[in-house]
């Protein structure tokens, strides 16, 4: 037996050790949730069985969680769109909902996208459906991400510059956004002024960087704090003092 | 004497109750939306604390009219909407309101809404404390639809011009060559494949984790023609992995054309373009196991990435591999930039594309894109020195979202 | 030591990270949490919405990959929200979320007494996006002809009023992904003005400021830490307090190794960094 | 042939595409109901296109498991949580599939709670790992550039948890002063740019210059 083979051994005799342990003095209820804490303790650990390296049980329960995502999904959209908005509507069809024929269209255009992974005969069906999504979504944004993104965030660039802090803080702003789109500009060779500019661009951009830098650790940090507090207070039902 | 007083304080009077009846009273349309309502004005006016303003709707000039709405005089003045009523002095000194519905005389719980085409009479009354009432003259008008959003007009101009611009520059690209300056990520780029050589050992380029469709796989495939290019040139080992089949099938197609092209079609071997696994972390893991085991001299990764981007960039930087980034998702640049030696930021990918493939499609709309940068800049500046320096917020009220 | 620390495992490293979390988690430390004018803003609009009895639309668009940043601060804003009588309709973008989001209604309803149909409801994930806030805009009960628990929209007493979005006093986004910049602002704030507010994990913070100072947004939390300002302007303790311990020790550590690894670099040289 | 497979593709892309940017500035009722329509096709339509996503996902591992590839296996097991999931879905804890959801009780329930969320959660929870690793033998300062981002990083990174404070009184400030001002001037820029880019691809697609998304070659 390799040295792994080992580890992985003494790993699941502590587990279930230590699930015999909580089940027999009542820690864990005998009843589904105290099974559920059990196999989601059993998942976390599982995949953090990956920090020792790549392994089958990380494997496990990484494709399984792939397969039950998927079902989710899937159920969330039979539900709430195509019972609720397709198939419901169509079985209530009287005189008075006739409006609702319209939704042929839509149901149409969805099972023809569904022709994509058939054969190649209908599959181009499946490309008027995607026209029709790509397009109209297209044409949705243009004028709203100029409205949003582009004059919505021009006219706070224009402000008046005072002789205060707030002043001096919107023209480091100013010189920010120009220099950011001076780096960002390909039509002319960054050398002479433009390239002093494009410089300074590339310092505000190293700074926001390093701004997202330290937020995502801080984000996978939270989920790692998330994880332990569930291990040890809804697993181990350790006393702790504040979760 | 007594009879001139009392004639002077009765002048008074009147001329304060004259003070107190709304003035300039005007109904309109409410422009801009799809009928339904219609819009009042009057002059604002001093008046005594707790006053309020009412404003009474008919349909017959003779009444009965019906109350609508209930204004503070505090409030509802011309200037707090620019859009409709632009930004000149004279918007601190008129009231408005917009009218729907008024009550129902029937059942005043209920409501009646305005109907487009119908004319309406509209009075303004200003309520004072202790219940004296000053109605104003009747002003009238009818509701219609509209046919155009005044307010979105700068929007409307501004997506016409930059649309123009790009559509221009499409146009253009294919008439004639457009210049695009040095991407000094190639050049590095360049480098370190000159480096694998050197060493004699193999180049891993790896695929972010978007399907054939997205930019930045397109941009990754066109970068990658060029890295095979290159490599065929000099007879180095390239690895390409994949997550998505459709990217695998394409990147196949793309590597044997650039061996083929560099005259070297021999070299092409169809298992150096490989999928390595379909879910994000196995992928990161069994790339990062590749990377231990192999080696590669220089690690190239394009595409949008996710969060294995961290996983597959520090175990690269810890076997000592050369590492050339590029992606459009800005939420995992940091890693790559602290763990690459060269990373093509956002739009630099895009770029970098372009500049290889020489397609005028992205050439064209890269050029007209920089336009469009070239104009929000000078706006900006322009419009920071205009109120600045004169004080004036011409240029802001243009670029202002409605 | 000088060899073995360039030569160290990182599974070593791993090992501190856990027990710099775990420690911290058991320890009875509690730090003083300072509130940012971001977080405030959020709280201030819900006391002025609970001023005017109004209503206010929560869109919940996160999965259980980012809950425990994103689920305090849903939690703490629904406590909020019931404490002072502030109607909530809820929503969902992903999918995902939908199971999240009853548990969250479900905890804070019992806590408050808030009564379903008339103080909250909770209408479901719909695909679409932007597509969909086009149609709540307008035509809010025919965007959501029914909540999740099937009844119709035109009948609850919450959402019969409710014809578009302008009628809401507030919508907030606890986010994600795109959401927000991608969907709640151009497709709905642009052009019906209501006052917007998020919540969303740290990876998406640092991005939104454009969208405050322009005030397209009105206020914000960011990741945990947000959460936990929330939970402290609230006066209710939860998850995202319990937290702020472990999470500053834990980046003290990081920072530790940061500057230590560097310091290497520049004594040793670019190749030896810390090899395997 | 070629007229409905290449042309009115082409053509519906640019009819609805136009229509989306017209809509926009007309506030006529027709335009309005126009707009809610288009909208609510396109709910539906991305509906199926979940569907669409969920099914070939499905395919590529079911194609893995009939020609029994590498690690076929794992792809067995995709199709076991997906099958069981879905199973007790269409159950509904009694009531059957046509019925409102059940949540909070039942089986299905019992799989997102006990299996998805902790799975999901904990996924992206091992990257702290790989980031303290990271932080000790991969960040690097190799450039003038990298340094700075590395030092905002780390002012960001103590400003912003309560014991930053702690140390000193000032450093909150300093974090947030970096995001209200460098950090909000920097991502603006990225998003005016990005913003062009969005209105020049969206161009591209509806005037038939990208055809990417059509996919499948150009025949």
């Amino acid at each position: 037996m390799s040295r792994d083979q080992i580890f992985f051994i003494v790993f699941f005799v502590v587990f279930v050790a230590i699930n015999i342990y909580l089940f027999g003095s009542g820690s864990l209820s005998a009843d589904w949730t105290g099974f559920g804490i059990f196999i989601a303790a059993g998942i976390t650990l599982s995949l953090y069985s990956f920090l020792y390296k790549d392994n089958p049980l990380f494997k496990f329960a990484e494709n399984l969680y792939v397969g039950v995502a998927a079902a989710y999904t899937l159920t969330q959209v039979w539900y709430t769109v195509l019972l609720a908005d397709v198939v419901i509507p169509f079985s209530e069809l009287d005189s008075e909902s006739m409006s609702n024929l319209w939704l042929i269209v839509p149901s149409l255009l969805g099972l023809f996208m569904l022709t994509q992974l058939s054969s190649a005969k209908f599959s181009w069906l499946s490309r008027i459906a995607f026209a029709f999504v790509v397009g109209l979504g297209a044409g949705l944004a243009i004028p709203r991400t100029i409205a949003a993104n582009v004059l919505a965030q021009l006219e706070p660039s224009m402000r008046p510059i005072t002789a205060t802090w707030e002043g001096l803080d919107l023209l480091i702003i100013l010189v920010g956004v120009v220099t950011v789109l001076v780096y960002f500009f390909y039509s002319v060779e960054h050398t002479g002024p433009v390239g002093v500019a494009s410089k300074i661009g590339i310092w505000f951009l190293m700074i926001s960087f390093g701004a997202s830098f330290g937020y995502t650790i801080m984000a996978r940090l939270s989920l790692l704090i998330g994880r332990v507090g569930f291990l040890l207070e809804d697993w181990l039902v350790l006393p702790l003092p504040y979760f | 004497m007594r009879y001139f007083l009392c004639c002077i304080i009765l002048v008074l009077c009147a001329a304060q109750l004259y003070a107190q009846q709304p003035t300039g009273v005007k109904a309109e349309d409410t422009p801009n939306d799809s009928g339904g309502s219609i819009t009042v004005v009057w002059n604002r006016a001093e008046l005594p604390d707790g006053t309020m303003y009412k404003i009474a709707v008919s349909e017959s000039e003779t009444g009965p009219f019906h109350p609508a709405a209930s204004i503070d005089p505090s409030g509802n003045l011309q200037s707090s909407d620019p859009g409709t009523f632009g930004h000149g002095t004279e918007t601190s000194q008129m009231h408005f309101a917009k009218i729907a519905e008024y009550d129902d005389p029937v059942d005043p719980s209920k409501k009646i809404a305005i109907e487009n085409g119908k004319t309406y009479y509209v009075q303004v009354i200003a309520q004072l404390p202790y219940d004296e009432v000053f109605p104003s003259a009747i002003a009238s008008t009818e509701a219609y639809e509209n046919f155009f959003n005044t307010l979105k007009t700068n929007n409307f101009v501004l997506g016409t011009i930059f649309s123009l611009i790009i559509l221009g520059g499409i146009f253009l690209a294919q008439k004639r060559e457009l210049f695009i300056r040095r991407i000094a990520g190639l050049e590095a780029l360049d480098e370190a494949l000159g480096r694998a050589t050197e060493m004699g050992k193999p180049v891993l380029f790896i695929h972010g984790l978007h399907p054939m469709g997205s930019v930045s796989t397109i941009a990754a495939i066109n970068v990658l023609a060029r890295v095979a290019q290159r490599t065929a040139e000099f007879n180095t080992e390239l690895r390409v992995a994949n997550q998505d089949p459709v990217v695998m099938a394409v990147s196949q197609e793309v590597v044997k054309e650039s061996y083929l092209n560099a005259g070297r079609p021999d070299a092409y071997s169809e298992n150096s373009v490989f999928m390595v696994a379909t879910e994000q972390f196995s992928y990161a893991a069994a790339l990062d196991g590749m990377m231990v085991r192999d080696r590669p001299a220089t690690n190239i990764m394009m595409g949008y990435f996710y969060a294995e981007s961290l996983l597959l960039a520090e175990t690269g930087a810890s076997t000592g591999a050369i590492q050339i980034a590029g992606t459009d998702s800005y939420t995992q640049l940091p890693f790559f930039i602290t763990t690459c030696d060269y990373t093509l930021m956002g739009e630099e990918l895009y770029a970098a594309s372009a500049y290889l493939s020489r397609e005028p499609k992205l050439l064209g709309s890269l050029k007209g894109q920089d336009i469009g940068k070239a104009v929000l800049l000078i706006v900006m500046i322009l419009g920071t020195i205009l109120t600045t320096i004169l004080g004036n917020q011409t240029l802001t009220h243009i670029f202002t979202a409605y | 030591m000088k060899e073995f620390l360039l030569t160290i495992d990182r599974r070593i490293i791993f090992i501190f990270v856990a027990l710099g979390v775990i420690i911290p988690s058991l320890a009875t430390v509690r730090l003083p949490i300072p509130i940012t004018e971001d977080v405030k803003a959020i709280y201030d609009t819900i006391e002025e919405v609970s001023a005017k009895n109004g209503t206010i639309l929560i869109s919940f668009d996160y999965g259980p990959g980012s809950m425990p940043e994103v689920q305090p601060m849903a939690l703490a804003v629904l406590r909020h929200c019931f404490r002072k009588n502030v109607k909530v309709i809820g929503m969902s973008h992903w999918p995902t979320a939908v199971g999240l989001a009853q548990e969250a209604f479900d905890i804070a309803s019992k806590e408050f007494g808030a009564q379903y149909g008339e103080d909250y409801t909770y209408l479901g994930y719909k695909p679409g996006g932007g597509s969909l806030v086009i149609n709540m805009g307008r035509n809010f009960h025919d965007a959501f002809q029914k909540d999740l628990q099937g009844s119709n929209t035109t009948e609850l007493p919450i959402t019969k009023n409710i014809n578009g979005l302008a009628n809401f006093d507030y919508v907030i986004c606890l986010a994600a992904g795109n959401t927000p910049d991608g969907i709640w602002i151009p497709f709905g704030q642009e052009r019906y003005k209501f006052k917007f507010g998020l919540g969303c994990t740290a990876v998406m913070a640092p991005d939104q400021y454009p969208y405050l100072q322009s005030g397209q947004m009105n206020g914000m939390m960011g990741g945990l830490a947000g959460a936990a300002e929330y939970e402290t302007l609230i006066e209710t303790s939860g998850k995202a307090i319990a937290g702020m311990g472990a999470q500053s020790f834990v980046h003290l550590i990081i920072i530790a190794f940061i500057i230590l690894g560097n310091v290497m670099y520049f004594l040793y040289g670019r190749q030896k960094g810390g090899a395997q | 042939m070629l007229f409905l497979r290449r042309t009115l593709p082409l053509i519906i892309a640019f009819v609805v595409g136009m229509i989306g940017i017209l809509v926009f500035y007309i506030p006529h009722s027709g335009a309005q109901s126009l707009e809610q329509e288009l909208a609510t096709w396109d709910r539906i339509v991305a509906a199926f296109a979940l569907v669409l996503g969920i099914y070939s996902l499905m395919r590529l591992h079911w194609s893995r498991v009939r020609r029994q590839q590498a690690a076929w296996g794992y792809s067995f097991l995709v199709f076991v949580g997906f099958v069981i999931t879905t199973l007790f879905a269409i159950y509904n804890d009694g009531i059957g599939p046509f019925e409102p959801q059940v949540l909070n009780s039942g089986p299905f329930d019992w799989m997102y709670k006990y299996v998805q969320v902790p799975a999901d959660a904990t996924m992206f929870s091992i990257l702290a790992f790989f980031i303290a690793s990271a932080a000790y033998r991969t960040f690097r300062a190799r450039t003038p550039e990298a340094a700075i981002l590395l030092i905002s990083a780390i002012i960001v990174m103590i400003g912003r948890v309560p014991i930053g404070a702690s140390i000193y009184q000032g450093l909150p400030e300093i974090a947030q002063w970096m995001m209200d001002v460098p950090n909000l001037a920097a991502k603006r820029g990225i998003l005016l740019g990005v913003s062009l880019g969005i209105v020049a691809t969206s161009l591209r697609i509806i005037f038939g210059v990208e055809r990417s998304y059509l996919g499948g070659g150009e025949e």
